[in-house]
Protein backbone atom coordinates (compact mmCIF):
# COMPACT_ATOMS: atom_id res chain seq x y z
CA UNK A 1 0.00 0.00 0.00
CA UNK A 2 1.97 2.87 -1.25
CA UNK A 3 1.18 6.81 -1.67
CA UNK A 4 3.93 8.68 -3.64
CA UNK A 5 3.36 11.99 -4.62
CA UNK A 6 5.57 14.45 -6.42
CA UNK A 7 5.46 18.11 -7.91
CA UNK A 8 8.57 18.20 -10.36
CA UNK A 9 10.16 21.06 -12.17
CA UNK A 10 9.30 20.90 -15.96
CA UNK A 11 8.15 18.02 -18.01
CA UNK A 12 8.12 14.54 -16.16
CA UNK A 13 10.78 12.28 -17.05
CA UNK A 14 9.96 9.11 -19.15
CA UNK A 15 9.78 6.63 -16.64
CA UNK A 16 9.51 2.65 -16.39
CA UNK A 17 6.79 0.67 -14.69
CA UNK A 18 7.57 0.82 -10.85
CA UNK A 19 7.78 -2.36 -9.05
CA UNK A 20 4.14 -3.70 -8.22
CA UNK A 21 2.91 -5.73 -5.47
CA UNK A 22 2.87 -9.43 -5.47
CA UNK A 23 -1.02 -9.64 -5.72
CA UNK A 24 -0.70 -6.59 -8.64
CA UNK A 25 -2.42 -8.50 -11.77
CA UNK A 26 -2.85 -4.59 -13.08
CA UNK A 27 -1.53 -1.73 -13.64
CA UNK A 28 -2.73 1.81 -15.49
CA UNK A 29 -0.75 4.79 -16.47
CA UNK A 30 -2.02 8.04 -17.56
CA UNK A 31 -0.30 10.67 -19.02
CA UNK A 32 -1.66 14.27 -19.58
CA UNK A 33 0.68 15.55 -22.42
CA UNK A 34 0.39 19.03 -23.47
CA UNK A 35 -1.21 19.60 -26.55
CA UNK A 36 -0.20 22.18 -29.22
CA UNK A 37 -3.02 24.01 -29.51
CA UNK A 38 -4.97 25.65 -26.04
CA UNK A 39 -8.33 27.30 -27.24
CA UNK A 40 -7.85 26.81 -30.95
CA UNK A 41 -4.36 28.56 -30.72
CA UNK A 42 -1.05 27.61 -30.87
CA UNK A 43 1.17 27.89 -28.08
CA UNK A 44 5.06 26.57 -27.24
CA UNK A 45 3.79 25.23 -24.09
CA UNK A 46 1.76 25.55 -20.23
CA UNK A 47 3.18 27.06 -17.43
CA UNK A 48 1.79 25.32 -14.11
CA UNK A 49 1.31 27.33 -10.96
CA UNK A 50 0.93 24.93 -8.00
CA UNK A 51 -0.17 25.95 -4.50
CA UNK A 52 1.81 23.81 -2.46
CA UNK A 53 1.53 22.58 0.23
CA UNK A 54 -2.15 22.54 -0.75
CA UNK A 55 -2.09 20.59 -3.65
CA UNK A 56 0.84 17.89 -2.86
CA UNK A 57 -1.68 17.07 0.95
CA UNK A 58 -4.89 17.06 -1.12
CA UNK A 59 -3.09 14.31 -3.93
CA UNK A 60 -1.87 12.39 -1.13
CA UNK A 61 -5.33 12.56 0.37
CA UNK A 62 -7.06 11.08 -2.82
CA UNK A 63 -4.50 8.49 -3.07
CA UNK A 64 -5.44 7.47 -0.05
CA UNK A 65 -8.87 7.41 -0.96
CA UNK A 66 -7.66 5.20 -3.95
CA UNK A 67 -6.37 2.68 -1.41
CA UNK A 68 -9.28 2.82 0.88
CA UNK A 69 -12.10 2.98 -1.26
CA UNK A 70 -11.44 1.58 -4.82
CA UNK A 71 -8.71 -0.86 -3.38
CA UNK A 72 -5.87 -0.84 -5.20
CA UNK A 73 -2.29 -0.77 -3.47
CA UNK A 74 -0.13 1.19 -4.99
CA UNK A 75 -0.65 4.79 -6.86
CA UNK A 76 1.93 6.89 -7.94
CA UNK A 77 1.23 10.64 -9.05
CA UNK A 78 3.50 13.34 -10.12
CA UNK A 79 2.57 16.57 -11.99
CA UNK A 80 5.15 19.59 -13.21
CA UNK A 81 5.24 23.20 -11.80
CA UNK A 82 6.92 25.96 -14.26
CA UNK A 83 6.78 25.85 -17.68
CA UNK A 84 6.19 22.17 -19.97
CA UNK A 85 6.90 22.57 -23.59
CA UNK A 86 4.11 20.98 -26.29
CA UNK A 87 4.31 17.41 -26.44
CA UNK A 88 5.92 16.96 -23.06
CA UNK A 89 4.03 15.32 -20.26
CA UNK A 90 2.87 17.00 -17.01
CA UNK A 91 1.19 14.49 -15.32
CA UNK A 92 1.16 11.17 -14.25
CA UNK A 93 -0.92 8.56 -12.70
CA UNK A 94 -0.09 5.10 -11.65
CA UNK A 95 -2.64 2.86 -10.19
CA UNK A 96 -1.71 -1.32 -9.68
CA UNK A 97 -3.81 -3.22 -8.30
CA UNK A 98 -5.28 -6.95 -8.44
CA UNK A 99 -8.23 -6.39 -11.05
CA UNK A 100 -8.19 -4.13 -13.99
CA UNK A 101 -11.76 -2.98 -13.60
CA UNK A 102 -10.69 -1.56 -9.96
CA UNK A 103 -7.73 0.18 -11.31
CA UNK A 104 -9.43 1.66 -14.06
CA UNK A 105 -12.29 2.96 -12.28
CA UNK A 106 -9.82 4.43 -9.46
CA UNK A 107 -7.99 6.22 -12.36
CA UNK A 108 -10.54 8.30 -13.74
CA UNK A 109 -12.00 9.22 -10.79
CA UNK A 110 -8.67 10.18 -9.28
CA UNK A 111 -7.85 12.31 -12.40
CA UNK A 112 -11.67 13.83 -12.38
CA UNK A 113 -11.04 14.83 -8.81
CA UNK A 114 -7.74 16.57 -9.54
CA UNK A 115 -9.36 18.35 -12.05
CA UNK A 116 -11.89 20.17 -9.80
CA UNK A 117 -10.31 20.42 -6.49
CA UNK A 118 -6.56 20.03 -6.62
CA UNK A 119 -4.70 23.55 -6.80
CA UNK A 120 -2.55 23.56 -9.86
CA UNK A 121 -3.03 26.32 -12.62
CA UNK A 122 -2.06 26.08 -15.98
CA UNK A 123 -1.15 29.09 -18.66
CA UNK A 124 -0.80 29.28 -22.35
CA UNK A 125 2.66 30.23 -23.42
CA UNK A 126 1.73 31.61 -27.04
CA UNK A 127 3.69 30.03 -29.85
CA UNK A 128 6.18 32.82 -30.68
CA UNK A 129 6.66 34.11 -27.10
CA UNK A 130 7.88 30.38 -26.37
CA UNK A 131 11.01 29.75 -24.63
CA UNK A 132 10.44 25.18 -25.12
CA UNK B 1 -4.06 39.28 28.62
CA UNK B 2 -6.73 37.84 26.05
CA UNK B 3 -8.40 41.39 25.40
CA UNK B 4 -4.77 43.17 24.69
CA UNK B 5 -3.60 40.36 22.49
CA UNK B 6 -7.35 40.80 20.75
CA UNK B 7 -7.18 44.56 20.69
CA UNK B 8 -3.66 44.54 19.36
CA UNK B 9 -4.17 42.25 16.21
CA UNK B 10 -7.05 44.50 15.31
CA UNK B 11 -4.95 47.33 15.09
CA UNK B 12 -1.84 45.98 13.95
CA UNK B 13 -2.70 42.88 11.60
CA UNK B 14 -3.91 42.46 8.34
CA UNK B 15 -4.98 38.74 7.05
CA UNK B 16 -2.83 38.14 3.64
CA UNK B 17 -4.97 36.04 0.87
CA UNK B 18 -3.12 34.23 -2.20
CA UNK B 19 -4.69 34.67 -5.33
CA UNK B 20 -4.11 32.29 -8.41
CA UNK B 21 -4.53 31.71 -12.03
CA UNK B 22 -7.84 33.46 -13.45
CA UNK B 23 -8.29 35.65 -9.66
CA UNK B 24 -4.48 36.95 -10.15
CA UNK B 25 -4.49 37.65 -13.31
CA UNK B 26 -7.49 39.74 -12.89
CA UNK B 27 -6.24 41.85 -10.11
CA UNK B 28 -2.68 41.87 -11.17
CA UNK B 29 -1.45 40.61 -8.03
CA UNK B 30 -0.96 37.14 -6.41
CA UNK B 31 -1.82 38.41 -2.54
CA UNK B 32 -4.39 40.88 -1.32
CA UNK B 33 -3.92 42.51 1.81
CA UNK B 34 -6.94 42.97 4.08
CA UNK B 35 -6.44 45.85 6.49
CA UNK B 36 -7.18 44.64 10.64
CA UNK B 37 -10.19 47.36 10.28
CA UNK B 38 -12.22 45.76 8.10
CA UNK B 39 -13.05 43.52 10.93
CA UNK B 40 -12.88 40.22 8.91
CA UNK B 41 -14.03 37.67 11.15
CA UNK B 42 -14.80 34.59 8.73
CA UNK B 43 -14.36 33.18 5.55
CA UNK B 44 -18.41 34.45 4.67
CA UNK B 45 -16.54 37.99 6.16
CA UNK B 46 -13.72 37.56 3.62
CA UNK B 47 -15.84 36.43 0.50
CA UNK B 48 -18.64 39.64 1.32
CA UNK B 49 -15.53 42.08 1.41
CA UNK B 50 -13.89 40.83 -2.01
CA UNK B 51 -16.85 41.04 -3.58
CA UNK B 52 -17.31 44.46 -2.24
CA UNK B 53 -14.12 45.49 -2.70
CA UNK B 54 -13.17 43.79 -6.18
CA UNK B 55 -15.83 44.42 -8.61
CA UNK B 56 -14.27 42.38 -10.98
CA UNK B 57 -14.49 39.15 -8.63
CA UNK B 58 -18.15 39.06 -8.39
CA UNK B 59 -18.79 36.64 -11.63
CA UNK B 60 -16.03 34.33 -9.99
CA UNK B 61 -17.28 34.38 -7.01
CA UNK B 62 -19.44 31.34 -7.27
CA UNK B 63 -16.81 28.80 -8.09
CA UNK B 64 -14.23 30.41 -5.33
CA UNK B 65 -13.47 28.30 -2.55
CA UNK B 66 -11.32 29.59 0.61
CA UNK B 67 -8.60 27.53 1.41
CA UNK B 68 -7.14 28.17 5.31
CA UNK B 69 -3.95 26.47 6.11
CA UNK B 70 -4.04 24.48 3.05
CA UNK B 71 -7.61 22.91 3.33
CA UNK B 72 -10.69 24.05 1.85
CA UNK B 73 -13.06 25.68 4.64
CA UNK B 74 -16.49 26.19 5.32
CA UNK B 75 -18.02 29.88 5.71
CA UNK B 76 -18.00 29.99 9.15
CA UNK B 77 -14.34 29.02 9.55
CA UNK B 78 -12.77 31.72 11.73
CA UNK B 79 -9.70 33.70 10.43
CA UNK B 80 -6.53 34.89 12.04
CA UNK B 81 -3.38 36.79 10.99
CA UNK B 82 -1.66 33.51 11.61
CA UNK B 83 -3.81 31.52 9.16
CA UNK B 84 -2.82 31.41 5.85
CA UNK B 85 -5.49 31.88 3.53
CA UNK B 86 -5.88 31.98 -0.47
CA UNK B 87 -8.78 31.90 -3.01
CA UNK B 88 -8.86 28.83 -5.14
CA UNK B 89 -11.03 29.35 -8.41
CA UNK B 90 -11.29 26.94 -11.19
CA UNK B 91 -8.36 24.87 -11.05
CA UNK B 92 -7.07 23.30 -14.41
CA UNK B 93 -4.34 21.21 -13.24
CA UNK B 94 -3.58 17.44 -14.92
CA UNK C 1 -3.71 7.04 -36.57
CA UNK C 2 -1.41 4.02 -35.91
CA UNK C 3 -2.25 0.68 -34.58
CA UNK C 4 0.49 -1.33 -33.88
CA UNK C 5 0.41 -5.39 -32.77
CA UNK C 6 3.19 -7.44 -31.57
CA UNK C 7 3.18 -11.08 -30.57
CA UNK C 8 6.34 -11.26 -28.31
CA UNK C 9 8.27 -14.40 -26.76
CA UNK C 10 8.31 -14.37 -23.20
CA UNK C 11 8.00 -11.36 -20.83
CA UNK C 12 7.11 -7.87 -22.51
CA UNK C 13 10.22 -5.70 -21.95
CA UNK C 14 10.13 -2.55 -19.61
CA UNK C 15 9.33 0.49 -22.45
CA UNK C 16 9.20 4.28 -22.73
CA UNK C 17 6.26 6.12 -23.97
CA UNK C 18 6.10 6.16 -27.46
CA UNK C 19 6.08 9.39 -29.95
CA UNK C 20 2.28 10.88 -29.59
CA UNK C 21 0.37 12.94 -32.16
CA UNK C 22 0.62 16.53 -31.99
CA UNK C 23 -2.82 16.91 -30.66
CA UNK C 24 -2.64 14.25 -28.11
CA UNK C 25 -3.10 15.32 -25.02
CA UNK C 26 -3.72 11.60 -23.32
CA UNK C 27 -1.97 8.54 -23.12
CA UNK C 28 -3.22 5.50 -21.03
CA UNK C 29 -1.11 2.45 -20.67
CA UNK C 30 -2.36 -0.56 -19.23
CA UNK C 31 -0.15 -3.76 -18.22
CA UNK C 32 -1.44 -7.22 -16.94
CA UNK C 33 1.06 -8.36 -15.03
CA UNK C 34 0.90 -12.29 -13.91
CA UNK C 35 -0.32 -12.53 -10.59
CA UNK C 36 1.36 -14.71 -8.05
CA UNK C 37 -1.92 -16.79 -7.05
CA UNK C 38 -3.76 -18.90 -9.91
CA UNK C 39 -7.32 -19.86 -8.50
CA UNK C 40 -5.44 -19.51 -4.88
CA UNK C 41 -2.37 -22.11 -5.75
CA UNK C 42 0.96 -20.44 -6.04
CA UNK C 43 2.54 -20.19 -9.59
CA UNK C 44 5.61 -19.41 -10.93
CA UNK C 45 4.60 -18.19 -14.19
CA UNK C 46 1.97 -18.47 -17.01
CA UNK C 47 2.57 -20.21 -20.80
CA UNK C 48 0.88 -18.21 -22.75
CA UNK C 49 -0.60 -20.04 -26.34
CA UNK C 50 -1.15 -17.70 -29.44
CA UNK C 51 -3.27 -18.78 -32.10
CA UNK C 52 -1.66 -16.39 -35.48
CA UNK C 53 -1.91 -15.05 -37.21
CA UNK C 54 -6.21 -14.62 -35.94
CA UNK C 55 -5.01 -13.02 -32.53
CA UNK C 56 -2.77 -10.55 -34.47
CA UNK C 57 -5.59 -9.93 -36.69
CA UNK C 58 -8.14 -9.58 -34.45
CA UNK C 59 -6.62 -7.23 -32.54
CA UNK C 60 -5.47 -5.18 -35.60
CA UNK C 61 -8.98 -5.17 -36.03
CA UNK C 62 -9.94 -4.54 -32.56
CA UNK C 63 -7.06 -1.38 -32.38
CA UNK C 64 -8.77 0.01 -35.99
CA UNK C 65 -12.10 0.46 -34.29
CA UNK C 66 -10.79 2.22 -31.39
CA UNK C 67 -9.38 4.93 -34.14
CA UNK C 68 -12.75 4.94 -35.87
CA UNK C 69 -15.41 4.57 -33.15
CA UNK C 70 -13.42 5.91 -30.26
CA UNK C 71 -11.78 8.84 -32.17
CA UNK C 72 -8.30 7.73 -30.47
CA UNK C 73 -4.93 8.38 -32.60
CA UNK C 74 -2.97 5.28 -31.56
CA UNK C 75 -2.97 2.08 -30.18
CA UNK C 76 -0.13 -0.23 -29.77
CA UNK C 77 -0.57 -3.59 -28.32
CA UNK C 78 1.78 -6.28 -27.01
CA UNK C 79 0.89 -9.88 -25.91
CA UNK C 80 3.35 -12.63 -24.54
CA UNK C 81 3.65 -15.63 -26.39
CA UNK C 82 5.33 -18.42 -23.96
CA UNK C 83 6.37 -18.94 -20.33
CA UNK C 84 5.69 -15.21 -18.46
CA UNK C 85 7.66 -15.43 -14.62
CA UNK C 86 5.03 -13.99 -11.75
CA UNK C 87 5.76 -10.68 -11.51
CA UNK C 88 6.29 -10.04 -15.10
CA UNK C 89 4.03 -8.07 -17.90
CA UNK C 90 2.17 -10.49 -20.80
CA UNK C 91 0.26 -7.67 -21.76
CA UNK C 92 0.09 -4.03 -22.63
CA UNK C 93 -2.27 -1.74 -24.21
CA UNK C 94 -1.25 2.06 -24.95
CA UNK C 95 -3.73 4.14 -26.48
CA UNK C 96 -3.52 7.95 -27.00
CA UNK C 97 -5.39 10.66 -28.07
CA UNK C 98 -7.23 13.94 -27.73
CA UNK C 99 -8.86 13.61 -24.64
CA UNK C 100 -8.73 11.43 -21.19
CA UNK C 101 -12.17 10.51 -21.33
CA UNK C 102 -12.03 8.99 -24.88
CA UNK C 103 -8.65 7.20 -24.26
CA UNK C 104 -9.78 5.14 -21.22
CA UNK C 105 -13.38 4.33 -22.35
CA UNK C 106 -10.99 2.74 -25.50
CA UNK C 107 -8.61 0.86 -23.39
CA UNK C 108 -11.45 -0.41 -21.39
CA UNK C 109 -13.19 -1.29 -24.39
CA UNK C 110 -10.24 -2.98 -26.20
CA UNK C 111 -9.28 -4.86 -23.08
CA UNK C 112 -13.14 -6.59 -22.79
CA UNK C 113 -13.24 -7.69 -26.49
CA UNK C 114 -9.54 -8.94 -26.30
CA UNK C 115 -10.72 -11.08 -23.26
CA UNK C 116 -14.03 -12.21 -24.89
CA UNK C 117 -12.51 -12.64 -28.61
CA UNK C 118 -8.97 -13.08 -28.82
CA UNK C 119 -7.46 -16.37 -29.25
CA UNK C 120 -4.88 -16.45 -26.62
CA UNK C 121 -4.91 -19.21 -23.61
CA UNK C 122 -3.19 -18.44 -20.50
CA UNK C 123 -1.88 -22.08 -18.72
CA UNK C 124 -0.68 -21.73 -15.00
CA UNK C 125 3.20 -23.38 -14.36
CA UNK C 126 2.74 -24.72 -10.61
CA UNK C 127 5.46 -23.31 -8.16
CA UNK C 128 7.55 -26.33 -7.55
CA UNK C 129 7.70 -27.40 -11.34
CA UNK C 130 8.72 -23.62 -12.49
CA UNK C 131 11.36 -22.45 -14.84
CA UNK C 132 11.40 -18.86 -14.03
CA UNK D 1 -13.51 -32.15 -64.01
CA UNK D 2 -15.17 -30.74 -61.11
CA UNK D 3 -16.84 -33.84 -60.40
CA UNK D 4 -13.80 -35.86 -60.47
CA UNK D 5 -12.31 -33.08 -57.83
CA UNK D 6 -14.91 -33.50 -55.40
CA UNK D 7 -14.68 -37.22 -55.46
CA UNK D 8 -10.61 -37.31 -55.02
CA UNK D 9 -11.65 -34.93 -51.94
CA UNK D 10 -14.29 -36.99 -50.54
CA UNK D 11 -12.26 -40.49 -50.40
CA UNK D 12 -8.69 -38.86 -50.23
CA UNK D 13 -8.84 -35.87 -48.08
CA UNK D 14 -9.83 -35.06 -44.51
CA UNK D 15 -10.45 -31.93 -42.52
CA UNK D 16 -7.99 -30.54 -39.85
CA UNK D 17 -9.26 -29.02 -36.56
CA UNK D 18 -6.81 -27.45 -34.29
CA UNK D 19 -7.15 -27.24 -31.13
CA UNK D 20 -6.45 -24.79 -27.85
CA UNK D 21 -6.82 -24.36 -24.17
CA UNK D 22 -9.19 -26.85 -22.55
CA UNK D 23 -10.59 -28.15 -25.68
CA UNK D 24 -6.75 -29.66 -26.42
CA UNK D 25 -5.93 -30.26 -22.96
CA UNK D 26 -9.56 -32.28 -22.78
CA UNK D 27 -9.04 -34.40 -25.80
CA UNK D 28 -4.99 -34.27 -25.36
CA UNK D 29 -4.87 -33.80 -28.52
CA UNK D 30 -3.97 -30.17 -30.27
CA UNK D 31 -5.08 -30.86 -33.90
CA UNK D 32 -8.31 -33.90 -34.71
CA UNK D 33 -8.75 -34.96 -38.20
CA UNK D 34 -12.15 -35.65 -39.45
CA UNK D 35 -12.39 -38.62 -42.29
CA UNK D 36 -13.39 -37.19 -45.40
CA UNK D 37 -16.16 -40.43 -44.98
CA UNK D 38 -17.71 -38.41 -42.26
CA UNK D 39 -19.47 -35.68 -44.92
CA UNK D 40 -18.89 -32.87 -43.15
CA UNK D 41 -19.64 -29.74 -46.06
CA UNK D 42 -20.41 -27.10 -42.76
CA UNK D 43 -19.47 -25.66 -39.51
CA UNK D 44 -22.34 -26.99 -38.44
CA UNK D 45 -21.99 -30.61 -39.12
CA UNK D 46 -18.52 -29.90 -37.76
CA UNK D 47 -19.99 -29.09 -34.62
CA UNK D 48 -22.85 -32.12 -34.44
CA UNK D 49 -20.05 -34.69 -35.68
CA UNK D 50 -17.86 -33.11 -32.85
CA UNK D 51 -20.43 -33.40 -30.17
CA UNK D 52 -21.70 -37.02 -30.87
CA UNK D 53 -17.82 -38.06 -31.48
CA UNK D 54 -15.94 -36.28 -28.45
CA UNK D 55 -18.63 -36.75 -25.73
CA UNK D 56 -16.51 -34.91 -22.71
CA UNK D 57 -16.85 -31.86 -25.28
CA UNK D 58 -20.43 -31.52 -24.78
CA UNK D 59 -20.13 -29.12 -22.41
CA UNK D 60 -18.06 -27.00 -23.72
CA UNK D 61 -19.90 -26.68 -27.25
CA UNK D 62 -21.96 -24.13 -26.00
CA UNK D 63 -18.97 -21.61 -25.40
CA UNK D 64 -17.09 -23.07 -28.34
CA UNK D 65 -16.59 -21.24 -31.71
CA UNK D 66 -15.22 -22.05 -35.27
CA UNK D 67 -12.73 -20.50 -36.82
CA UNK D 68 -12.42 -21.00 -40.40
CA UNK D 69 -9.04 -19.16 -42.38
CA UNK D 70 -8.66 -17.23 -38.92
CA UNK D 71 -12.15 -15.54 -38.72
CA UNK D 72 -15.02 -16.87 -36.88
CA UNK D 73 -17.48 -18.65 -38.85
CA UNK D 74 -20.89 -18.53 -39.05
CA UNK D 75 -22.90 -22.31 -38.51
CA UNK D 76 -23.67 -22.29 -42.46
CA UNK D 77 -19.90 -21.68 -43.56
CA UNK D 78 -18.86 -24.01 -45.70
CA UNK D 79 -15.78 -26.17 -44.83
CA UNK D 80 -13.28 -27.49 -47.16
CA UNK D 81 -9.68 -29.61 -46.98
CA UNK D 82 -8.12 -26.52 -47.66
CA UNK D 83 -9.62 -24.84 -45.02
CA UNK D 84 -7.82 -23.79 -41.92
CA UNK D 85 -10.21 -24.70 -39.16
CA UNK D 86 -9.67 -24.19 -34.89
CA UNK D 87 -11.61 -24.48 -32.20
CA UNK D 88 -11.68 -21.29 -30.09
CA UNK D 89 -13.29 -22.68 -26.87
CA UNK D 90 -12.64 -20.21 -23.67
CA UNK D 91 -10.05 -17.52 -24.45
CA UNK D 92 -7.76 -15.93 -21.07
CA UNK D 93 -5.32 -13.45 -22.67
CA UNK D 94 -4.30 -10.07 -20.95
Amino acid sequence: MTVRVAICDGPLAETTRPQTAGDDGAVVVFEGIVRRLENGRPISGLTYDVYSPMAENLLQELGQSLIHDFGVTTVIVEHSRGFVPVGQCSFRLVVSGCHRQEVFRAAQWFIDRLKEDVPIWKKPVPAQAGTG
Amino acid sequence: MEQVDQRQQKTCESLRVFLFGAEATLLGTSEIFVPAEEGIRTVRDLRSWLAGRYTELRPLMSQIRVAVNHRFAADDTPLGPNDEIALIGKVSGG
